[in-house]
């Protein structure tokens, strides 16, 4: 199982039935394929509907993802317009958020859109996602492909949101953020607690409950 | 989140467990047209008092929430409108009620900011009138605006047409009005529906409230 | 012909194929019966709808007019909810509104929705209306039942909206409003302009192509 | 006020004659999907340059607005996202284009803000980020917001899968977007449908954009 994986898998977990979830692009769109057995949610699409599904047989028109690409539909979805898309997310009727990350530091602020001259690509509707879902959880691996830590004491890339991430899940371990601090809930069974400190530049708690992150 | 699907549709007496005295209610329909009858009695039923109800307007004593408030349930009336039902107009001389009038279209966009987690709306209208007591006046570009809040309530009561199992909502005509409105803005969505439908039945482009705002289905009773 | 009957036929001929026209409750609802030949508009109504029509037939469920009674709909209709109802009046996508009034004053306020102590039904829609429409036109008698002058210097009646009305239509006259003055347009044929003030508290100019009105 | 019901089915040369430059252009679409392909190549073959687009994102080189850019007919775009444009990027880095990015949903509020009369609107989206930079920002109850204006252009394309005569609309699937809100935004409206049928042919209760606010319909070629 790779890293990607491993962190899809452990996402699904959180899930319960009757859940309405926007996945961002990449990694968080694996989620899906992990969800546990009998657990039924609702996956919303910023372009403006909620009941997206795999794609079955061949593409239909206007039948597509937020990436634009061809998708299918649940039995009971339902279209509505960019106003309606974004009332939902910024209202709160979005259960849980998962999307990627460049940088989450210890105040729960993420940076993901942009790197100061090298991608700007627009923050599209991750910053209204962030702002607004009850529930922001960032999927990424641990550390850049350089090594450099993700989990920083301050970001410094270009906010998305401010305090808004609530859980950080990487290849290596799962944490909470609360009142301004990491607290490692799981950690992977191939992962030292001192490695761990080693590869995370933020400061974290460990909780008293430290479980083994399941596989 | 909403309770499973396979859960939502509940018959009417099973609702009233979810009413409290003190409660704030929305509730959908113009003059009576578009909101709930079955749930207005439901309400009646549970026998609960002190209710703040949220809406265009207080229909007629007896259509409506006109009941509602003949009886004494509400302590307290958000509208825009109480010209129809002069039982209202009475009971706020005599002290009973407490009425709050609101421009119609300042209502709808402040049920509207409450459900899309907005912290408020400019609007133009009410600007030199009683309206502006109390708020704040923005001045853009030369024109004078007031800053209108969020309104959410408690339990949102709505009347659609039809309904699928999962509770996606279609209304009728002119009875839509405020109701795609409050399936936004209250933590708990009841919903009184003619007639109701197999998930899957409604074409995903006209479904007017998606399901995953509703939490309770009640198929109205045959007239 | 009755005073209504002339001030609604003279509002008709302000009218022009395509506009999107609201009309009040009582006076302005007789006015699309005398609309000049040719003239097709679009009546708004703000329970929700555009395309309002004359009931015809048995009413049908939900078909209902602003005041609650059954009505029918043109070909062409559009029904959708009272944020869009309202976004339409207040956004300038409403042509004219026609309203009954209380008093009219000489900066174009109108005050037509509450007597304090006697009569307090609450606004309604009327104050978006009166704001967002993008012209206004008030249709009433001159007078009130007891003679007392409706055209005046300054409401001394609680506001429906400021400095909004660009036209006033009595059986008597036909005034214009702008830059803070009453302009006497038209003059209905059996009305001397002496007459004419004595029963008009506000101040007016009289136009230099002063018209008889038509009748 | 539209022009008359039987004078807005046009063709798409006829179209031409409305554009100008330096017009604020809205266009409808996400990633090119619900973008009026037929309009797009009419402000091409118009000419006309220094255009402002207001979209949801420039698509691709050869998809949506993509190909206006490309060509350089725009000076400014203001979007959420240009990542899947590569040209956009480019021209931006190059001083050929200005890029102010804005995002999604405060993008859909402002130009509903635009089309609905209203001054403002107070969003928590970009507190704490970027985006605050030059906006006023207030605290309601504790939270903070920021004071979003509203948004209009001279000329709106939209694409619908089907107009009746008087200009009635029908969109389909994702392709909705943000065409409804553009409708109300722009001073002139122009529309590509799929398909054009009688008045009347639409229930009046699955109309998702009403016909008053159409100025132009162009049916689009078949592929």
């Amino acid at each position: 199982m790779n890293a990607k994986e491993r962190i899809a898998r452990r996402i699904g977990r959180e899930f319960r039935s009757g859940h309405v979830v926007n996945l961002g692009i990449g990694l968080p769109t694996l989620v899906p394929r992990y969800l546990p057995e009998g657990i039924d949610i609702t996956l919303q699409s910023e372009n403006g509907f909620l009941g997206l599904g795999p794609l079955v047989g061949e593409p239909r028109p206007g039948v597509v993802n937020a990436g634009g690409q061809p998708c299918g539909l649940i039995s009971g979805a339902a279209f509505f317009d960019s106003a309606m898309s974004f009332a939902l997310i910024r209202g709160g009727h979005v259960d849980i958020t998962v999307l990627g990350g460049l940088q989450v530091d210890e105040e729960g602020s993420l940076a993901n859109w942009m790197v100061p001259g090298k991608m700007v690509p627009g923050m599209g509707g991750a910053m209204d996602l962030v702002t607004g879902a009850r529930k922001v959880i960032v999927a990424m691996e641990h550390c850049t492909r350089d090594g450099e830590p993700r989990l920083v004491e301050r970001c410094s890339l270009p906010l998305t949101a401010r305090a808004r991430v609530s859980m950080v899940v990487t290849e290596l371990a799962v944490f909470t953020i609360s009142h301004g601090e990491f607290v490692l809930q799981e950690l992977a069974p191939d992962v030292a607690v001192d490695e761990l400190r080693r590869k995370t530049q933020a400061r974290f708690l460990v909780s008293p409950d430290l479980r083994a992150m399941p596989l | 989140m909403s309770p499973p699907r396979a859960g939502k549709v509940v018959e009417r007496a099973d609702v009233v467990a979810h009413f409290r005295d003190g409660m704030r209610v929305m509730f959908g329909g113009f003059m009576g047209v578009g909101t709930p009858a079955g749930l207005v009695d439901a309400l009646m039923r549970s026998g609960v008092g002190q209710l703040t109800l949220i809406g265009n307007d207080t229909a007629f004593p007896e259509t409506g929430v006109g009941p509602l408030i003949s009886v004494g349930q509400a302590a307290r009336v958000i509208v825009s409108h109480i010209g129809t039902n002069p039982v209202t107009g009475r009971k706020m001389i005599a002290g009973e009620l407490d009425v709050e009038l609101i421009p119609q279209g300042t209502l709808a966009e402040r049920v509207r900011c409450g459900g899309a987690g907005l912290g408020g709306v400019l609007t133009p209208t009410g600007v030199g009138t009683v309206v502006e007591a109390g708020k704040s006046k923005l001045v853009l570009d030369g024109r004078e605006y007031l800053l209108e809040l969020p309104l959410r309530a408690d339990v949102a009561i709505l009347k659609a047409r039809k309904a699928d199992r999962a509770g996606n909502l279609v209304y009728e005509r002119a009875a839509r009005n405020f109701n795609p409105l409050m399936a936004m803005a209250a933590d708990l969505v009841i919903v009184e529906a003619d007639e109701l439908v197999d998930t899957g039945d409604i074409d995903p482009d006209q479904v007017m409230t998606p399901a995953a705002l509703v939490d309770l289905i009640v198929v109205a009773a045959k007239e």
